[in-house]
């Protein structure tokens, strides 16, 4: 909103408050959690949160990338079901783990490159592009699959490791490498050109423009980035589920791009931190997990966590406005 | 022109391997008979007026018969009705409608199988402690008649609980995800009923992360081959297998009957069976199992 | 008790975060008068006003209308109260066409039903408003296809048809030509013998004199003074600064070395006819004009940033591909354009991001930005053009309108650009940092760099260009030595094409 | 995008190009399609695709006023479903019709009102406060039907006559519906301060504050209206499926907004037209008639409808440029 905006906090004193407060409502969360329920701080849960959120988080950092850019992809779940579909009909048909890995990321950075072709050279809003891509890639995922799940008759040790392993024996592997994504994704929005370009696309394209970025191809990077953690997250869903499902991720995109804007992302571009997309992640995670684990009935887990959004956005947006007031 | 008859077979979903062997006995009365079978289903399980659509689209091109798995018992009537107006027989499978048009009505007992599913249950876990339900989409109507016959079985063990009911929408990730949870907020949890396939793979891959196959006893629905293997090794204790290719044989058969003016048994049942590891090799089961043969 | 003030703004106080931009500000104004509002570039004019408006809330102090205090919390109470107000920056609904923008929150009702606009009237009246101020616009046409300055007529145009009391505006000649600034003066003062009341904020100050009857400066967010407008320039300046300024138009003309630009039969349809030109290094080129002449699409057309339909461009002899502005700059073009907040500013990012933005290759190790480097020249061009800000990370939206455009201006000095276009370069900067980039300018066109002025404000023009290519109707009708040009001259060849 | 709002034809002229551009995208459809298969240009078929589409249509006509103020609305799916139910128990329980089909309207009227003060008292981004209520609504619809369709034992004439009836024995009921809100629709956008408010505030937000528009009523009546007509086409779609159903409308946000985007609303505000919205429903419902009329297989629907969406915003996206340029 442009009256919020203008009460904006500046620099990096407001960056931190509004870190700062989706933090909070974390902290909150699992702090009442944490009372009600006495398997919530256990360190299995916390893994199997981290577990869990973990394909959601990686997907996340490539979403807030494209939100910072003030688009939005709408393809991501089909993204990710179309990548594991590839990947593991490639290793039902006995090609190298290697290889069959490479083929399900790829599947995916193509999906992204073609969103990221018909946004910038095709000036199709993202919204459409994206919408048009998930109906594709899902399509295609279940023509491959014939509709029905790809099951492995034989489980490569390292694929397994890849989603149900452990780093040291404790740590889950796809904590590890959403940890180690989100560095890099952060590492590129604040120290890379790229980085740069994509907060300006984001808050004036056309003076973006005007000082000689190349937006299209700067469009064009971040939709395949999106498109390539989102076929990896794809990837590594396979793997924790054994199996390749076309339907894998139905209905995430509204997840994925919940967690950005819990996490301190604005629709309309410019703003946005990979660690915002983390804790937005985490929120989410921690919600579902929390009703899960006090049995909240499924329906007013539906209530619960519609409400909890709302509350959480809301807390963000009125910390926000009074510590700038 | 083209005399070969064609028949709309419009399943509630397109994808999970029940559908699918619905799909092949479908098309197996089709070559059989030499009619030409069009599978056609919602996107979703939940999008009955998808569902309505797609048989008002078809009604408008003139199929001679209609087969289909209703969304919603209630809901599809007004188009049977119109579809029965312009002389186009329907036959129902696996999901019924509370009307007496339809002229046959091939399915498995949903409610009888579930409560069976309790009993198994039960005695895997030796009649006493908590057990769970993974079911699939709250609402959708097979998914409360297995609610309902589950905890018809359970009451009937008195020393049996239901601990905790969640939903996985038929998506694996989901179903994971909930169980993992499951088995975290109840850690005295002796068994769990999958209540469907996409349930049943989340669930024992849940299990087997946990290294808890064998102490958590599984009793799931249908048998799709990550089923199987499950079964095989060791996460999964029964399976409750309806026949769906029976569904789609039988649907498409009594609808040549039906246009050719023969009279059609009303309420033809398909049966459940249950399946463990104890059964699994005998070849009657094997045939409900691999309907096409092993891939 | 005709003495009585008819608007006292008393001890007003207004703090962002990290900055007191009010401090104990009074500002009394009398019925029919029209105020001046003076100050550097940050002093707290526009803050002032917005809180006068109800666009800001204010911390402490009180406002006084006819001697009653009165609650001004929303910008609806402020219209009902007659107050209106011309905002620095543009603040039009871009999808709506000039009618609807006029009379926004104000349409004329048609019948007894609520909520029906009678269209009819909504026409007839904007025409009527459009007329007054000489305007050739139909009311229907959209604002998204009208230039700066007609955008800003048709904010003026809005002010002055809510018939308020008071009418606030703020720079509302920053983008305007000599013609339309006269028909302004003239409807300004056909009002106040009507009773209005003006409060009126500029930099320009022999506008001042010309219009305005009392200033009141202010300084850091603190009232200095008020005192009559026929005051000394040299001691207003010394009021709004608190020291003296140097030279206004510090400039050294030298002979002009190698050719760096040639334009060569620029054509785009229906704006840009036939256009050729050169510049050389150590060379200020103007570019004068009426509105709509044609000035900015020259400057676009040769940046690429707009299609051209024919036309070659050569850089130092040799011809360039130049369809992007990604080539001119790399080809070592540049250009500033005259809408800071459409077409500059990044407004919601933070002022480094903004200044490097054109240039950040030169702070960077392959794809890699090197911090470093980055705020070090930031910081020194904060201080070169005395940019008021905290620090080089503060966002852009909460600089003050002169100051974001100082930040526009340091973004093409950080660039290499050897050529550069400077669209209205210095719209809201006031007098003291105006002569700072003015000698940047002069600065660049001595190291070797040329630089293409474009400013309706001819004495600007007049005294630092070495020469001026005069457009009319989108043709260069006529090229004026720095001998030849006058004021008479350059509106005399401007009108000639029309 | 912003380069493209600056070649924008200027004017009524600009607006006319645009719709028929997507016009042209339904005429080439319709034409392709009357040559494919013969059953297409039958009066049953074009009444059979009225129908179906009704209930978006009707929607879409809501949220077009959303998406012109810069919002968006995710809630409508879950509200129709809500609505649905509400209005089937009052009739199951013997409430009289006027009553039930008031209390379902009014149902979904109230989810509206609330979006509208989360999003204009509360500050808190569309996206969120509806992807919030989208919850809630879906939540509370399957918590008042216990899970499961309402059924009705006793079907009014008049309910049915709804969402079955035909006008003068020919034209349904629902078309007629659709296109009596659509002209009051457009009425409201164009004649009245409301409708030209809407636009403004999706134009700039800040100018139409600043100019003494009183955003936030405005925001909350035009939530409220999206949330009663999703309400009425909840109703509406309860009379076709002769019960109340927890789960109707799951995902068709996303459709309704593809609908408004593909009419030629911009999600970014101040675009967009009530006629572009009907022809936005009618080619995704002509799509999807089409696809079953071809016997495209399910999967290659998905795959098709995709693209075919893509296309359509690209044809439009296109002459709208040259049109320009
Ligand atoms: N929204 C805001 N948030 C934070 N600080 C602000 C905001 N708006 C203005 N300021 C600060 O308040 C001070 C006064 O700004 P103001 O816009 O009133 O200056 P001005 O006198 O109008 O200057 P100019 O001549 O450049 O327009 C400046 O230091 C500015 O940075
Ligand atoms: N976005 C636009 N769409 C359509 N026409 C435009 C647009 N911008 C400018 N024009 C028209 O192009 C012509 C020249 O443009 P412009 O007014 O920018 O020239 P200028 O000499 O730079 O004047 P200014 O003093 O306003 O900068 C004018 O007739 C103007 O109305
Ligand atoms: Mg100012
Ligand atoms: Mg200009």
């Amino acid at each position: 909103m442009a009256e919020e905006s203008e009460k904006a906090v500046p620099g990096t004193l407001g960056e931190l408050a509004r870190k700062l407060a989706s933090l909070l409502s974390l902290l909150i969360l699992g702090g009442v959690l944490s009372i009600l329920s006495p398997y919530f701080l256990t360190l299995d849960n916390l893994f199997a949160i981290g577990l869990q959120m973990s394909v959601i988080a990686i997907i996340a950092i490539g979403q807030m990338l494209i939100i910072i850019s003030a688009g939005i992809d709408l393809s991501v779940g089909s993204i990710l079901a179309l990548s594991g579909i590839v990947c593991t009909i490639f290793l039902a048909d006995g090609v190298p783990l290697g290889l069959a890995l490479t083929g399900g990321v790829a599947a995916g950075t193509l999906c992204g490159l073609v969103n990221g072709f018909l946004v910038s050279k095709g000036r199709i809003p993202p919204f459409i592009a994206t919408l048009g891509m998930m109906g594709m890639a899902r399509g295609v995922a279940l023509i491959l699959s014939g509709g029905a799940g790809v099951q492995l008759s034989s489980l490569p040790e390292s694929f397994i490791f890849l989603g149900a392993g452990r780093l040291f024996r404790v740590v889950p592997v796809p904590v590890v490498i959403t940890a180690v994504l989100a560095a890099l994704g952060a590492g590129l929005l604040k120290y890379t050109r790229l980085g740069r370009y994509t907060y300006a696309i984001g808050s004036n394209q056309e003076a973006a423009r005007l000082s000689g970025v190349n937006v299209q191809r700067c469009l064009i990077y971040i939709y395949t980035i999106c498109g390539a953690l989102s076929g990896l997250a794809g990837v590594i869903l396979s793997s924790r589920l054994r199996s390749g499902q076309p339907t894998a991720g139905t209905g995430w995109e509204l997840d994925v791009i919940a967690a950005c804007v819990i996490g301190g992302a604005s629709l309309s571009g410019g703003e946005g931190t990979i660690a915002g997309a983390l804790i937005g992640a985490l929120i989410m995670g921690v919600l579902r997990n929390g009703c899960n684990l006090l049995d909240v009935s499924a329906f007013w887990q539906q209530v619960a966590i519609g409400a909890i959004i709302v509350i959480a956005v809301f807390i963000d947006q009125y910390r926000h406005s009074k510590g700038a007031a | 022109q083209d005399k070969r008859l064609r028949i709309l077979v419009s399943p509630k979903g397109l994808t999970h391997d029940f559908w699918l062997s619905v799909k092949a006995g479908a098309d197996s009365a089709g070559r059989e008979m030499g009619v030409e079978i069009v599978w056609k289903g919602p996107a979703a399980e939940t999008d009955i007026a998808g569902q309505i659509a797609i048989i008002e689209d078809y009604i408008n091109k003139r199929m001679d018969a209609i087969v289909m798995a209703a969304c919603d018992t209630k809901a599809l009537i007004p188009v049977v009705e119109r579809a029965h107006a312009e002389g186009i027989p329907v036959i129902t499978i696996d999901s019924g409608l509370d009307s007496d048009i339809p002229l046959s009505f091939v399915a498995s007992d949903n409610v009888r199988a579930a409560e069976k599913a309790a009993d198994i249950l039960a005695q895997l876990v030796g009649e006493r402690g908590a057990v769970a339900l993974v079911n699939f989409i709250p609402g959708a109507a097979t998914s409360i008649w297995r609610e309902t016959g589950f905890n018809q079985g359970i009451e009937k063990h008195p020393d049996i609980i239901l601990a905790a009911v969640q939903y996985c929408q038929a998506d694996v990730a989901t179903a994971m995800t909930v169980t993992e949870n499951i088995l975290t907020a109840q850690p005295e949890l002796k068994g769990i009923f999958a209540a469907n396939e996409a349930a049943a793979i989340g669930a024992s891959q849940a299990i087997s992360a946990r290294n808890l196959q064998g102490k958590i006893k599984l009793v799931a629905f249908d048998a799709s081959p990550a089923e199987i293997e499950g079964l095989n090794s060791g996460v999964i204790h029964a399976l409750l297998v309806q026949n769906p290719f029976a569904m789609g044989y039988l649907g498409v058969k009594s609808a040549v009957k039906a246009i050719h003016g023969e009279p059609v048994e009303k309420r033809i049942d398909t049966g459940v069976t249950v399946i463990t590891p104890d059964n699994l090799d005998q070849p009657e089961i094997q045939k409900l199992v691999y309907p096409l043969g092993r891939k | 008790m005709g003495d009585q003030p008819l608007l006292v703004m008393d001890r007003i106080v207004k703090s962002f975060p990290g900055v007191r931009a009010l401090d104990q500000v009074s500002l009394t104004v009398r019925r029919g008068e029209v105020h001046v509002l003076l100050g550097e570039n940050g002093a707290g004019k526009s803050t002032l006003m917005k809180i006068l408006t109800g666009a800001y809330p204010r911390d402490s102090g009180s406002i006084l209308l006819n001697g009653n205090p009165v609650e001004i919390e929303s910008p609806q109470q402020a219209l009902a109260l007659g107050i209106s107000m011309v905002y620095q920056e543009s603040h039009l609904a871009r999808h709506l066409n000039i009618a609807e923008n006029v009379f926004l929150g104000r349409e004329p009702r048609y019948g007894s039903l609520p909520g029906l606009i009678d269209r009819a009237a909504l026409w007839e009246h904007t025409r009527e408003h459009l007329a007054e101020l000489n305007l050739s616009l139909s009311p229907r046409t959209a604002v998204r296809s009208l230039s700066a300055a007609q955008c800003q007529m048709v904010e003026i145009a809005k002010a002055l048809s809510a018939e308020a009391r008071i009418i606030i505006l703020d720079e509302p000649t920053a983008a305007l030509a000599e013609k339309e600034i006269d028909r302004l003066f003239g409807i300004i003062r056909a009002l106040k013998q009507r009773g209005v009341t003006f409060i009126y904020i500029s930099h320009r100050l022999e506008e001042i004199a010309a219009v305005g009857d009392r200033i009141t400066v202010l300084r850091d967010g603190r009232t200095i003074g008020t005192v009559p407008s026929a005051t000394d320039p040299r001691e207003l300046i010394r009021m709004m600064a608190g020291r003296e300024i140097g030279e206004l138009f510090p400039r050294d003309f030298s002979a002009p070395g190698e050719e760096l630009l040639r334009v060569e039969r620029l054509r785009r349809e229906g704006v840009l006819r036939d256009i050729s030109f050169s510049a050389r290094a150590g060379e200020i080129i103007g570019l004068a004009g009426l509105v709509g002449s044609g000035r900015t699409e020259l400057a676009r057309a040769v940046f690429g940033a707009d299609r051209r339909d024919s036309g070659d461009i050569y850089i130092r002899g040799e011809s360039v591909e130049i369809d992007t502005p990604e080539q001119a700059i790399r080809a070592g073009i540049g250009y500033l354009s005259e809408d800071r907040k459409l077409l500059s500013l990044a407004l919601g990012l933070s002022i480094r991001a903004n200044v490097t933005l054109a240039g950040l290759k030169k702070y960077c190790r392959g794809p890699f930005i090197h911090q470093g480097k980055e705020y070090q020249a930031v910081e020194s061009y904060i201080k070169e053009l005395s940019i008021r800000a905290r620090h080089p990370d503060q966002k852009v939206r909460t600089l003050s309108g002169g100051n974001q455009q100082k930040v526009v201006v340091a973004r093409w000095l950080a660039t290499e650009a050897r050529v550069l276009f400077f669209d209205e370069p210095t719209v809201g900067v006031d007098v003291g940092a105006k002569a700072e980039i003015f000698s940047l300018m002069n600065a660049l066109v001595r190291r070797g760099g040329a630089i293409i002025f474009i400013s309706s404000y001819l004495p600007e023009l007049l005294a630092i260009c070495d020469r001026l290519l005069v457009l009319s109707r989108g043709k260069i009708v006529r090229e004026l030595s720095r001998e030849e040009a006058t004021q008479e001259e350059i509106l005399y060849y401007s009108a000639l094409g029309n």
